[in-house]
Formats: structure tokens, sequence, C-alpha cells
């Protein structure tokens, strides 16, 4: 039997790290979510039916995330699914979702083990870590060719991607590689890391941390009077983290496939969600933006089922998801047999000033 | 015939203190020997030593001919020596029969596999350990506390309780340290009557610390003095209670008399 | 009649249990469960299931904590090497999972022994690191490990089939989950009653006193490394398979925390308490939530985005007043009750 | 309430004090551990100022649990005082805190000695002394040098590894630090050699000859105590069951029978006795 | 060879913060007898007040450490009195859970009370680096450093000639003794907790001044535990020093080493001096006799 609505209400549940180290971003996309949500409500719903979002917190643990999954199939009975949590966490849950049969959008952190090969409820939008990686440096290098490169990564499968993706794109170019290290994900202090950056010489610099790694890394630099071209990655694109960096942030580039705030369509998003959500946006960044177009992207599928909303329509009409706009980031679109919406990714740089990002050229 | 615990030049120092000094002696099968001296004179440091929680510094203990010294700690239960503790060491979460069957350690054979699947032999040594707990029950008299915690129980309760866990290990020389501490004469009394069974039922030597001088002189069959570390007597409870040395170290001139001469004349005096 | 519950026979003595009505109870509890995975939705039964995969870890860690009085901060190290063992075994070496579990049990025993023999000296707290250093440094092993690993990736893992016997459904996997339990459950209870159990709660209240009545401290504390672990390595596997995927990070140092918190809160070292404590700590967090749900829309709305850590807080909040009120753990108000019914209404 | 006083005609009536109100005074007192066990009923004792009194007893009669409630600390192992109330100086002090208790003067040397290991004999008087300025600290523990000149010797010893002994009289000396009105000492001659116990009956007697000191002597060794003291009170079971004048309970024929080892016979040896002769005692 | 001086000299920066950690889990269990597992939670919480009073009444330097020092003591004394205080007598066990159980109560109260996103904790000083001859540092790190070493020798008198200190120990030892001795146990622990606040919280708000503030900072807890026990649980001054020896220890791992070195090489210290000292470095041997 269809189940997760009634004649006035849908119920989507979305699960992710709402406590624990990357709670921040969780948080910041079930808001987007919330947004997404909350203008179709304020349009009068969905064919006449309120869409509500409700949460489940897995505080980045696999076993919860599992757990949370077989919670909304059968207890809250949701009629959707979205975010997913980390990679490893998603990761864990796939064979699971699938068998839920559960109408699923991957936006938190994509991995191409989530689209190949293509699971019919499960969609990912957004674009492979790697890929994003290898990007990144690939323009960096040609910027800055015949320099010196250094990497620090963390030690998880993230950091893994990551360093997949750079070696992929130093393998291209072929970089001259001086100085790579790990970092066990919490720490703190980079005080050694960042010193045998400084005696190996680099002049380049991709900075695999999240945020307060970044931070910290980008201050021992600045500290030890070192300052390499430095690239970061968008899980930690986020623009409250020039302002921690200091001065030291200006020039840093990075890279993401969401509008940054400041440029006029992310600053029309902050706008939208400062009158929708009231005091609960200000806490908005790029995790908010990937949220809403997830968000968006179910309701546009579910708004075309029309009123004999079924899951099996809600995934046929996902499939045919063609060039649908959001506002945040390029045009969305999926087909048979592609369950990846590969967003293309842009190079952006930050201005310590008004602590913003901007897209080069 | 060679004695069954023979101490010779035995000592023992705690960083730079002389605890036990030269100590020798002999305890032969079969005898109820005492150990007195006063606080601090190394008695227990003594049974340390022979009972393995410490190894001496210098001399050798010998027990049944083998040089202790080449005994690992955990054998010294499986060769035949038990004791009890000055300060009650017993298991305080588990109750009387638990604590008795720890006693039995020694003479149980099952590995971990056995015992998680249980069957077999290990019921079979768990059978015959629980008979042989209940005997040792029924000899002390404790039926009555046999499932209580070891925990709630008094003291003098708890010290039988020990006795018990001793006995168990079957051991051929038996190490009783202060005893009768903190019990009343007729407590006392019951503990004397016990380690004279213990002796002549059980066949088991006994060796014991005390500072109740009216058990050590009525049942003893020997005595050794320790002072200072040092041993400055030994012989029959007949011959220590007069020996000067003794008395001055130890018993106390008046204490001396007071022992030989009861409470009650002491009440007529009064009286009078 | 009998004024008691007198034995006949010494056999009578040593039974797992004298009481007819425990083991009805026993059975009725096992019919009940073996029925469950028929009837329970997805959902409870994967609760259930983790409670029980959750409670083979716990007896691990408490033969050595509970039995033992050995701190381990770093259970979760047994717990991800059993994991990878049976991933590597199975998933990457094609072995059959019997033999798979086989590994986890007997990997994560020898690699108790490595931390084992260094510990063997420490006390109290000072092991507790020990342990928990060991944990952090089979995760630095296990990420760097990559050829054998494959480091960060992690490897995914499969449902078994055992014997011929598909586990694949969930069903399946919650009754291969009881049998394991119920198995472990079984050894656990028999060690306790046997020499070893006897020994190592011999050394856990009074060492000196152990040594001197024939426990051989440096082999019986080993052996209490060794069973623990084989345990835990176990309920590893079986995690590694509920997951269906093993990694780091799905092995967070919380579940060491965890496991003791299982303990304390059931009574250190009671067979029955584990089983209470693991029941209490991973469904707290659901009535917790289900509490919150019926507290009304108004209060989730009330604490908007706070609620999850409203959550946390509500179950830290209950640990507290639980331990303030029966700091003796969930066995303490076992006996209680017990107490209370053969003794009212008379009180003393 | 009030009993007469006894007469004074003990050993230590040259020191006769004068009738007066107790000192320190258990009325009715009921105490029950875990709501369930009930260690002490409807106890009354009194300790008139000036006098030694023995508290007498077999094991687990609820002595040691009559001190605990003098000094404060029965909450602290689940036992509460359900009935009746102590009183010290005229004040109710049943619920009082401890370490307020202890600033009245009222100080016991508890069961087992319980000295704290890891501290040097001088750091543990100073506990002792914790409730007085650090002068007279110093002061008195000179004299407790005095009294006890082995714990002189090893005053900056760690006291976990002293004998049993030593740590007795260091319990003793670190009570006295804090210039208690009355002293309660639990069992103060277990495990003491003959000549340390009667050094430490001997400082007992001094307290009260020499400092005015009252005490409340709790023993198991009821020949010592009941020559030193001036009244004793027997406790079986949580109950008294016969008190009165030291030297009328030394002549009662129990309490000869039983704590003194004087059969009619005299004094008999230990090998001689028998099991049989158990029988009834108190008819209560 | 400025290399190694480097490596060495951030390892004191990064290791005095850890030691002051340290020393707050030391001192509580000195009078206690219990290690607290909300003590890197506590750092964090006052951390945070610190910001809070910098960033809505004034950032000045004084005021907001006058206000932290006040707002950390309290937070001990409340929880020592709301918490702890009911679990006098009561198993170690317990009450060893109830910290763990109090840490998760205050890691969740951060984001509730404030937000998941890090933040500047900027008082004007602290932040710009000093350099001398070649070596660069923070201020607040020297302000760490400083700040170690005169607590390092506060605590040395204190033990030797308070008699607090001494009834701290005596009241970790057998509480219920020291309660027949009038020594208040409650309120020997109730000082322990906020001394234990205080320099923890100090830690805190040196950390956050280098490192800035996030909800995962409790962390620090994790790194002060292991400093305790090389230091010995029961040494106050030993933890303290033991946090600079970690510290030193994984940068030099770090350094030199391979990066997964630096993570474990202060372990792997810790397994190595616990194997020949198994009481710590400066701890004392726990007393055995029978
Ligand atoms: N903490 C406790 N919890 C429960 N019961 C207790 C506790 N302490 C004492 N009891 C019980 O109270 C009764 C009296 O004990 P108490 O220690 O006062 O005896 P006592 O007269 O001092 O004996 P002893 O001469 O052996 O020291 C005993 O039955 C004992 O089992
Ligand atoms: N483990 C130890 N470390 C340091 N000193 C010790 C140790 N054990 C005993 N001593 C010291 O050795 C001496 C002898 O102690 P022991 O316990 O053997 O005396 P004892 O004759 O049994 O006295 P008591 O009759 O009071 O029990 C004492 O001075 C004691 O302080
Ligand atoms: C929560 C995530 C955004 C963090 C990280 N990107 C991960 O994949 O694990
Ligand atoms: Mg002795
Ligand atoms: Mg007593």
């Amino acid at each position: 039997a269809e189940q997760g609505f009634t004649d006035s209400e849908i119920t989507v549940g979305e699960i992710n790290p709402y406590t624990g180290p990357p709670a921040l971003l969780g948080v910041a996309h079930a808001q987007g979510v919330k947004l997404a949500f909350a203008e179709a409500n304020a349009e009068g719903g969905i064919n006449g039916r309120k869409i509500k979002l409700i949460t489940e917190d897995d505080g980045y643990v696999p076993s919860r995330t599992l757990q949370a999954v077989r919670k909304f199939a059968d207890v809250d009975k949701v009629f959707a699914l979205m975010g997913v949590s980390g990679a490893a966490q998603s990761t864990a849950a796939l064979p699971l979702i699938e068998k839920t049969g559960l109408p699923t959008i991957i936006s938190v952190a994509p991995m191409p083990v989530q689209w190949t090969p293509p699971r019919k409820n499960i969609f990912v939008l957004g674009q492979a870590y790697e890929e994003g990686v290898r990007q990144l440096i690939n323009y960096l290098a040609d910027k800055n060719p015949g320099k010196k490169w250094a990497l620090v990564t963390q030690d998880d499968d993230y950091g893994l991607a990551v360093r997949d993706g750079f070696q992929a794109a130093a393998k291209e170019k072929k970089l001259n590689v001086v100085f790579t290290s790990t970092y066990k994900k919490g720490q703190t202090d980079f005080s050694s890391e960042m010193l045998r950056l400084k005696e190996s010489g680099a002049e380049m610099f991709m900075a695999g941390g999240i945020i307060s790694e970044n931070v910290a890394m980008m201050k021992e630099l600045e500290k030890l009077n070192v300052k390499p071209v430095t690239g970061i990655f968008w899980p930690g694109r986020i623009e409250a983290l020039l302002k921690l960096i200091g001065p030291a942030s200006d020039g840093l580039y990075a890279v993401d496939y969401v509008e940054p705030l400041a440029s006029p369509a992310g600053k029309a998003f902050v706008d939208k969600a400062k009158t929708l959500l009231g005091d609960e946006a200000k806490g908005i960044n790029r995790y908010t933006e990937v949220g809403y177009a997830a968000g968006r992207l179910l309701v546009d599928a579910i708004k075309r089922c029309g009123k004999d909303l079924t899951r099996a329509c809600t995934i046929a009409e996902l499939e045919k998801t063609k060039d649908l706009a959001t506002g945040v980031m390029a045009p969305i679109s999926f087909g048979p047999g592609n369950r990846f919406s590969s967003q293309v990714v842009k190079i952006m740089r930050a201005n310590h000033g008004d602590l913003s990002f901007v897209p080069v050229d | 015939m060679t004695p069954l615990l023979h101490l010779q030049s035995v000592s023992k120092q705690f960083r730079g203190l002389t605890a036990v000094s030269e100590v020798g002696f002999d305890v032969n099968a079969g005898e109820i020997c005492s150990v007195i001296g006063p606080n601090g004179a190394g008695k227990t440091t003594l049974f340390n030593m022979i009972s393995g929680v410490l190894r001496p510094n210098a001399g050798t203990i010998t027990f049944g001919g083998q040089d202790l010294a080449r005994v690992k700690p955990s054998r010294f239960a499986a060769i035949g020596i038990g004791r009890t503790f000055q300060n009650l060491a017993l298991f305080k979460h588990g109750t009387v029969v638990e604590n008795i069957l720890v006693g039995r350690h020694v003479h149980l054979r099952s590995s971990v596999l056995e015992a998680a699947w249980f069957f077999g032999r290990t019921r079979r040594e768990e059978i015959a350990a629980r008979q042989r707990v209940e005997e040792i029950i029924d000899f002390l008299e404790i039926e009555h506390i046999r499932d209580a915690v070891v925990g709630t129980l008094s003291y003098g309760q708890q010290k039988r309780v020990e006795l018990g866990r001793a006995l168990a290990c079957e051991p051929k020389l038996l190490l009783l340290d202060e005893m009768v501490s903190g019990m009343n004469l007729e407590e006392t009394e019951d503990i004397a009557r016990f380690i004279l069974d213990i002796r002549d039922e059980l066949g088991i030597t006994v060796l014991m610390i005390e500072h109740d001088m009216r058990i050590v002189m009525d049942i003893s069959d020997r005595v050794q003095v320790l002072n200072f570390g040092r041993r400055i007597a030994g012989g029959t409870p007949a011959e220590i209670r007069n020996d000067p040395a003794v008395l001055d170290a130890y018993l106390g001139r008046s204490a001396g008399q007071a022992q030989a001469q009861p409470v009650e004349q002491q009440g007529a005096a009064a009286d009078a | 009649m009998r004024s008691g519950d007198f034995k006949e026979t010494y056999s009578g003595l040593i039974v797992l249990s004298d009481s007819t009505w425990v083991w009805i109870w026993s059975a009725l509890l096992a019919a009940a469960l073996v029925c469950a995975p028929f009837v329970l939705n997805a959902y409870a039964l994967s609760l259930l299931t983790l409670v029980l995969i959750t409670l083979i870890g716990a007896l691990g860690l408490n033969i050595l904590t509970g039995l033992t009085g050995l701190i381990s901060l770093g259970h979760v190290g047994f717990l991800v090497v059993g994991a990878y063992a049976y991933a590597i075994a199975v998933t990457k070496h094609g072995l059959p999972p019997l033999a798979g579990f086989a590994a986890s049990g007997l990997v994560a025993a020898l690699a108790s022994v490595i931390v084992g023999v260094p510990s063997l000296r420490l006390r109290g707290l000072y092991l507790a690191i020990t342990t928990l250093a060991f944990s952090f440094i089979i995760n630095n092993v296990i990420l760097e490990a990559a050829a054998v690993t494959d480091g960060a990736r992690g490897i995914s893992v499969l449902r078994p089939t055992i014997l011929g016997i598909d586990f694949d459904s969930d069903a399946a996997f919650a009754l291969l989950c009881l049998a394991v339990t119920v198995l472990t459950l079984f050894a656990c209870l028999n060690i306790r009653r046997s020499r070893i159990g006897r020994a190592l709660v011999a050394i856990r209240d009074n060492d000196t006193a152990a040594r001197t009545m024939g426990v051989n401290l440096v082999t019986f504390k080993l052996y209490a490394f060794v069973t623990s672990a084989f345990i835990t390595g176990i309920a590893g596997a079986l995690l590694g398979i509920y997951l269906s995927f093993v990694s780091v990070e799905g092995f967070p140092f919380l579940l060491s925390i965890e496991a003791l918190a299982i303990l304390i809160v059931g009574g250190l070292g009671s067979v029955l308490g584990v089983v209470l404590g693991t029941v209490f700590i991973i469904l707290l967090p659901e009535v917790v939530q289900t509490v919150l749900h019926f507290a009304g829309s108004g209060v989730e709305a009330l604490f908007a985005n706070g609620v999850h850590e409203l959550k946390a807080m509500l179950y830290g909040v209950v640990i507290i007043l639980f331990l303030r009120f029966e700091p003796r753990g969930l066995v303490g108000i076992w006996h209680d009750v017990k107490r209370l019914w053969v003794h009212w209404p008379l009180r003393f | 309430m009030l009993v007469p006083p006894h007469p004074q005609d003990g050993p230590a009536s040259s020191v006769a004090a004068p009738p007066q109100a107790a000192l320190l005074e258990f009325r009715n007192v009921q105490i029950v551990y875990d709501n369930a066990i009930e260690a002490v009923r409807d106890v009354s004792i009194e300790v008139p100022k000036g006098q030694i009194v023995a508290l007498l007893g077999s094991n687990g009669a609820g002595k040691s649990t009559l001190l605990k409630a003098m000094s404060g600390i029965l909450h602290t192992e689940d036992g509460s005082l359900d009935n009746g109330s102590i009183h010290f100086g005229g004040e109710d002090v049943s619920h009082l805190a401890p370490d307020t208790i202890v600033r009245r003067g009222l100080v016991q040397v508890p069961e087992g000695r319980r000295i704290f290991p890891a501290l040097t004999v001088e750091e543990n008087l100073v506990i002792g002394g914790y409730t007085t300025a650090a002068a007279v600290v110093r002061e008195r523990r000179e004299q407790a040098f005095t009294l006890f000149p082995r714990l002189a010797e090893r005053r900056h010893q760690i006291a976990g590894y002293m004998s049993g002994g030593e740590q007795q009289m260091l319990a003793i000396g670190r009570a006295l630090m804090a210039k208690p009105a009355l002293l309660a000492l639990d069992e103060p001659s277990l495990g003491l050699a003959p000549l340390i116990i009667d050094r430490i009956y001997e400082v007992i007697a001094a307290l009260r000859r020499d400092f005015a000191m009252t005490v409340l002597l709790v023993e198991q060794n009821a020949q010592r105590a009941l020559q030193i003291a001036d009244a004793g009170y027997i406790l079986e079971n949580g109950r008294v069951v016969l008190d009165g004048p030291a030297d009328k309970l030394a002549r009662n024929q129990d309490v000869q029978e039983f704590y003194l080892g004087l059969s009619s016979a005299g004094h008999k040896s230990m090998r001689e006795v028998k099991h049989y002769k158990r029988r009834k005692r108190w008819l209560s | 060879m400025s290399f190694l001086i480097d490596l060495t000299v951030s390892g004191l920066a990064i290791g005095a913060l850890y030691g002051l950690i340290a020393m707050g889990f030391a001192v509580i269990y000195k009078a206690t007898g219990l290690v607290n597992f909300a003590q890197g939670e506590m750092t964090m919480i006052v951390a945070y007040l610190a910001w809070t009073i910098a960033t809505t009444l004034t950032g000045n330097v004084f005021v907001v450490v006058a206000g932290a020092v006040i707002g950390a003591a309290v937070l001990g004394l409340a929880i020592e009195r709301i918490v702890m205080r009911p679990m006098l007598g009561e198993p170690l066990f317990a009450g060893v859970m109830v910290t763990v159980a109090l840490a998760v109560i205050l890691r969740s109260s951060i984001t509730f009370i404030w937000d998941a996103y890090p933040h500047a904790l900027d008082l004007g000083v602290g932040r710009d680096v000093l350099r001398a001859g070649g070596l660069s540092l923070r201020g607040a790190q020297v302000a760490a450093i400083v700040t170690l070493l005169g607590l390092l020798a506060g605590f040395y008198v204190f033990f030797r000639f308070s008699k607090f200190g001494i009834a701290m120990r005596a009241v970790a030892a057998d509480d219920r003794a020291a309660l027949l001795m009038g020594v208040s146990a409650a309120r020997i622990h109730a000082l322990a907790w906020a001394a234990s606040s205080v320099i923890a919280g100090i830690g805190g708000v040196l950390f956050a001044m280098v490192y800035d503030l996030s909800p995962a900072m409790f962390a620090l807890g994790l790194k002060g535990f292991p400093a305790t026990i090389l230091g010995g649980l029961d040494s106050v001054l030993g933890s303290g020093v033991a946090g600079l020896i970690i510290g030193v220890t994984e940068n030099l791992a770090g350094g030199y080493l391979t990066p997964g070195m630096k993570d474990i090489a202060g372990f792997l210290m810790i397994i190595v001096v616990l194997m020949v000292r198994p009481f710590g470095l400066f701890g004392e041997r726990e007393i055995v006799r029978v």
C-alpha cells in the first residue's frame, strides 16, 4: 500500500548528523530542505498537500544511519528519504535503502558507488569528491606551472577521496609533489605538519581538511610566515571560515558546484531564506543550498505526479527531471539509467574583505 | 625425621627497613606452633614469605624438603601451604560457598572451553568440589550463613569463612594470622577447638600468629618469639611464659602475671 | 510439606537455576524471541538485532571488566578487529562464513594477548588507558595496512549462508544473532559458575588472596582477555554484517563507552545485569524519542533545531538520575523487588 | 529517662567524679540499614562526664553501629537513625554533620583503624587536627609522639606500610589531635601485643586522669575493659541486655562465663573446651 | 637543527594546553578518587562562556578572563553540588558513569545554547604572533606555557604546605574516615571541582584563542586524560609535566615519522612508560598490604 501521505500532508524523512562534529553541515542541510518545503507550502502545498520534513540524527555513526532508515521505512512510514549523511554512512545504508524502495535523494556526500551501478530509487545530486578536487588541482596547476605541491588530508574515506582526486590531477599534470600527509580526524594542532610543509619548500598547497582543520592549517602557516597558493574543498567552503582564518584567507582557492552566497543568485537565496525561515536562517551555508536544491527536486517530481501520488510515480518523475532550475546550482537532470545529476563545478577565490567567494574568470 | 617447614636465616628488607632478620626455626608435621612478638616484629612478613606473597631477600625456606625459592607464587597452594590473612582478604561480593570454592581451585582442572560447555568433566569436578565444601561448612558450623554474601557478615563469621577457604585447599601446613583478634572469649574458645580438630582430625600442621596469650599458651606445642625482626626465643609455652627476654619485649611483667592471675582476684581485691 | 527448597544431591546444588519458574520463564522468553522476527516490523526487528549483537559484545566486556575487574576503555578495538577479520576472510578471500566467524574470534583473541601482556601489571584506570591506546592504535594499523584492509575505504559484507542456510533476510539474520547470543549467554553463565569464573572474580576482589589460593594471575588475566576478546570479536563480525559495511568509521570510540555504560547500569559483573543493561541503553534513546513525541509537536517545535541536542541531554539526565537512585544498577532493583516480594509485608 | 549515676566503686573510684548529667546519651535509639536490617533496637546508653564506659558484646551486636550513629556517618552506609536521639552536652546531635560533631568535641577511633594509607604518619596526624589551628596541631603532635614514641620513630613513613599495631597507635594519636571532650574507641586492643595493650590502657587512663577526657570504650577484651571502666553495657543482637557498674558486671555469673573465661571451676584451659557447653544466655 | 627546535617549541605550546587539562583531571582524582570524563566538556563550556562575554559584553581581556574564571568556578561548584554530591559514598563506578553522562549533557548543550559553528575568540591580544630568533608563537601559546609553569609552582606549595592539600588526599583515600576527623568531604570535593574547572577552563580559553571554538573542542579531554595517566593519576604536578611531554612527543613524531605515528606516538610512549612504572611517571604506588 502507498504510505507516507494523506490527503493533506506528505511526510518526508531526512537522516543526517545533527549532533557530533559535522552537526553544522547536517543542520544546514535540513534547513535547506525545510526552505524548499516551506516555499511549496506557501504556494498552497503540492497539489493541495502540505509537505513536512521529519529528521533522524545518526550522530555520524553508520549503525545509527541504518536504524534511522528502518525507522523511517517502518515506523514513521515516510514517503521519501533525503540527505543520508556522510560518505561512510550512506555507503553502509545503500543496500537497505534500495530494499526499502523509498524515493531517495542523496545530496550530502556524493560518491560514485551511489550511482554505479544505478539503483532504481536512489538519486544522487552534486558532484563526486574526486572529480571536484581533480578539477581544482588542474586549474591551479595550469595557472601555476612548475611549482612544488603539498597535500594534507583527513585519515578517513573523505580524505581518501580528496587524495584520489589530487593524485589523478597530479598524474595528468605531472605535478612535483614534495609533501603529503594525513591527520587524524578531529586534530587541532597542525604545527608539525606545517613545519614539514615549510621545510619541503612547497609553493602550492591543497588543504584537505573540512572546516576547523583548514582554519588551523592556515593559521599555522600564517604563524610560520609561509604563504603557498592554497586550495580548499567544498565541505569546508563556508563563508564563516574566511573570518576565522583572517587576512591569510585572502586569495584562497575553492571549488564548488553551488553558488557562492555573495553571488546574485546566492543573495537571492539568502533573502528567500530570511523571509521564509526567519531566525532559523542565520546558520546558512552551502549545505543549505544543497538541501534546498534536493528539496526542490523532490517537490518538483511529486508535483508532476498530480493528485494520485505513488512512490513509483515519484521515482519515475524524478528520473524524468530535465533541466530543473533551482537557482543555487546548475540545472538538474536525470534520465533512464542515469541516477547522477552531475553538476558542473566552478573554481572560486576567497575575498577576505567582504568574506565572500567569487567565481574566477 | 625432617621437619615439615624449615627456615634458615631468612631476612626481608623493605627499602632499608629490615622487617625480618635471619630468622630460623622448624615446624614439625603434626604440630601446632605459634609465632608471637610485638607489633611490627615481622610476623606477618614472615608468613608472607612462607606463603609466597613475598620473596625473602636472604635465607632459605624449605617445605617438605622442597626449596620454596624455586616454586612459583601461584604454586604454593598446590604444594600444600594454605593461609588466612590478618586483615581479612575475602572476596567480598561472593557468597560463603563461592569463597570456599575458590579454595578448591588447585584441585580443579577444567579449561576455559570445558567450563563454557560445562557438561562432562567440569560438571563432575564441580559436584565433587561442592561436596567437599559442604563438608567444610559442616565442620566449621557455618551452615546457616552458607549463602550469605560475605561482605555483610560480621567480622567473626568472616574469619571463619576465611578459615574454611584455607581448609578447602587441603593444605599440609596451615598459616593462621591473628585468627581470634576482635573475638570475644566465647568465640575464641570455638576457634581454639577448631584448630585442635584441624590438627587431630584432618592431620594438618598449624602455624599461627596470635596476640591472645590464652589461646597461644593453651593450645600450642611450641612457640617462637620475634622482636624487631629477630627470633629472640623459642620453646614450649611454659618456657616462653617465664623467659625474661619475652617478658620484657612482649608480655610485660604485669601482663605476664595478669595472665596467670585471673580477673576474679582483682575484682575481689577491689571489693575488699 | 517442606519449608524451603532443599537439595537432595550435590548436583542439585550446582545447577544454573534451581527454580522451575526461572526455567519456564526463560523458555517462554526464548520462544517469544524465536517468533519475534516473524511478527515484528523491520524497524523493531533491527532494534532487536542490534540489542542481540550489543549483548554479545557486552557479555564479552563483562568477562574482562565485570568479572575480572580489568577496566577496558578500548573494547571497540576488539569489535573492529573481529569485524575486519570476518570481512577480509569472507569478502576479500572468499572463505566460508563459518571460517570467517572463527577468524573474527581468533584474531581478536590474538590481538587481546598483544594488549594483555603489557597490561598485566597495571591496575584500574592505568589499564583503561592501555586498552584505550590499543583501540586507537588498531584503527591506525587498519588505516595504514591498506593492502590488507583497504584502509579507509572499508569493505562491504554480505549476509552469510551457513551450512546451506541462507541468512539473507532480516528475520533469518536476527535468528542467527539470537542463536549466537544464547550460546554466548550459556557459555558466560557456565564460565561464571566454574573454577575459571571464580578465579576471575577472586582476582577482581583481592588478587593477593587469589594468588595464595593458587590462582596464577598472569594466566588467568590473559584468559580473561582472550575469552572476552573472542566473544567480542564475534560480536564485531555480526555488527559488520549488520552494517553490511566494515570501516573504521563504523566503530566509533563511543561504542566503548556505551559498553561500559551497559555494564554499570546493569550492575557490574552480573550476567543478568548485562542483559538488562543492554536493553536499557539501546532502547533508552527510543524511549526518550517517544516521550518527546508524546509531549507533542509543541515541544519539538519549541526547540526547533535543538531537538536532537535535547534528546541527547535527556539521555544523559536519565542515566544520572538512574545512577543517583540505584547505583547498584538494574540488578539492584531486581534484587530489591525480589526481597520485597519475599518479605512483604514484614519489614524486618 | 535519667537513671541515677552508678555508685563509684570500681578501680577508678580514686578519682571519683561527682554525680552529674551524662555527657553523651543515646536515647531509645533504633538503627536500620538499607531500610531492611535492624541493627540496633531501643538502646539507651549514658556516658557521664569524666567517666569511662565500656560497651561489650559479641560480633555483630551493633556496637560499631552505635558509634557510627554518634558520629553522624550512618548515611554513608545506607543506615538511618529511625527512632530515638543522641545527645551530647545537652544538645541533640542526631542530625548534625560529621565535621560539626567533631568540632563539638565528639571524636572516635573507628573500627579497623582507617588510617590514611598513602599519607605519612605526620600527615595523618595533621588531618586529625584538621579542625584546629596550625600552632596547636604542632604542639599536640608532639604530645602524641610522647604518648607513642614508636610513632615518632616513623613520623615520615607511609602509614599504609606499618604493622597493624603501629597503625592502631596512629589511629588513636590521630583522634587525640582534635582534643576531644569525649573519645570513643572501637576495639582499641584489636590485634595488639599485650605490652602495647597495657600501654594503650595506660593512655586511656591518663586521658581521663590528666585531661579529664570522657571515654566510651567498645571492646571484645572484656577483662581489660571492665578493669578500667566505671560502668558497662552489654549489647546482644542490637539490644542492651545488661548494664551496671563495671565491678558489678564483672561479678555477674554470665559475664564471667562468656566474657571473662571463668566458669564456676575457675580458669580452664582451652584444650578442655567442649562444643556442647553452650546454653541460653540472656533471656529476652 | 632549527626544525628540531621549532618542533619542540610548538610541541611545548600545545603540550602546555594538554597539561592544563590533565591537571584538571588530576585535581579531581586526587580529592575524590574519580576520573571526571566530562573534563573536556567543562573546558569547552568555559571557553564558550568566555566567548559569550567577549561578544556580548566587552572584549577586554581582563574582564573576559575574570568572567571565565568565575564562571568556571561556579560551573564546577554547581556540578559538584547538584550531580556529584548525591553520589558520595556510592560505588566509584557509578560516580564515574555519572561524569560520562554529564559529558553527554554538556556536549549537547553547546549546540543547544550556542551553535555548531566555529568561532574565533578574539580578545585583541593573544592571537598576535610573537617572533624571537626564528621561533614564532602566538601570545596565547606563550601565556599557556607561563600559566602551566605558574600552576606547577603553586600546586607544589599547596600540596606541601597546606593542610587542604593533605586533606584532599585523605578524602580521596577514605572519605568516611576523613569525615570522622572532621574533614568535610563535601567541602573538599567542592573545592576540587571548582579548582579543576578553573584550571581546565583557563586551558580552554587559551586553546580557543589559538585554535578557535567549536563543538568538537571537548576532544581535548581525550588528550588530557592520557597525560594524566602518564604523569600519574594522583600527581597534579606530574600531569602538568606529562602534558608537555606528550605535546613534544607528538610533534617530534609528526615531524620525523609518518603521520600515523603522530596520532599514536603519545599512546605508545604511555604504554612503554607504564610497563616500567605502572603508576605513571610521578604517581604513587597503590598501597597493598596483606
Ligand atoms: N553497612 C551495613 N549494611 C548492612 N548491615 C550492616 C552494615 N553494617 C553493619 N551491619 C549489620 O549490623 C549489625 C551490627 O553490626 P556492627 O558492625 O555494629 O556490629 P559490632 O557490634 O560492631 O560487631 P563486631 O564486634 O564484629 O565489630 C550486624 O548484623 C551487621 O551485619
Ligand atoms: N610491604 C611493605 N612495605 C614496607 N614496609 C613493610 C611492608 N610490610 C611490612 N612492612 C614493615 O615491616 C615491619 C614488620 O611488619 P609486619 O606486618 O610483619 O609486623 P607484624 O609482626 O605482623 O605486626 P602486627 O602484630 O602488628 O601485625 C613493620 O614495621 C612494617 O612497617
Ligand atoms: C557530513 C559530511 C558532509 C562530511 C564529509 N563530507 C563526509 O563525507 O563524511
Ligand atoms: Mg601482622
Ligand atoms: Mg564493630
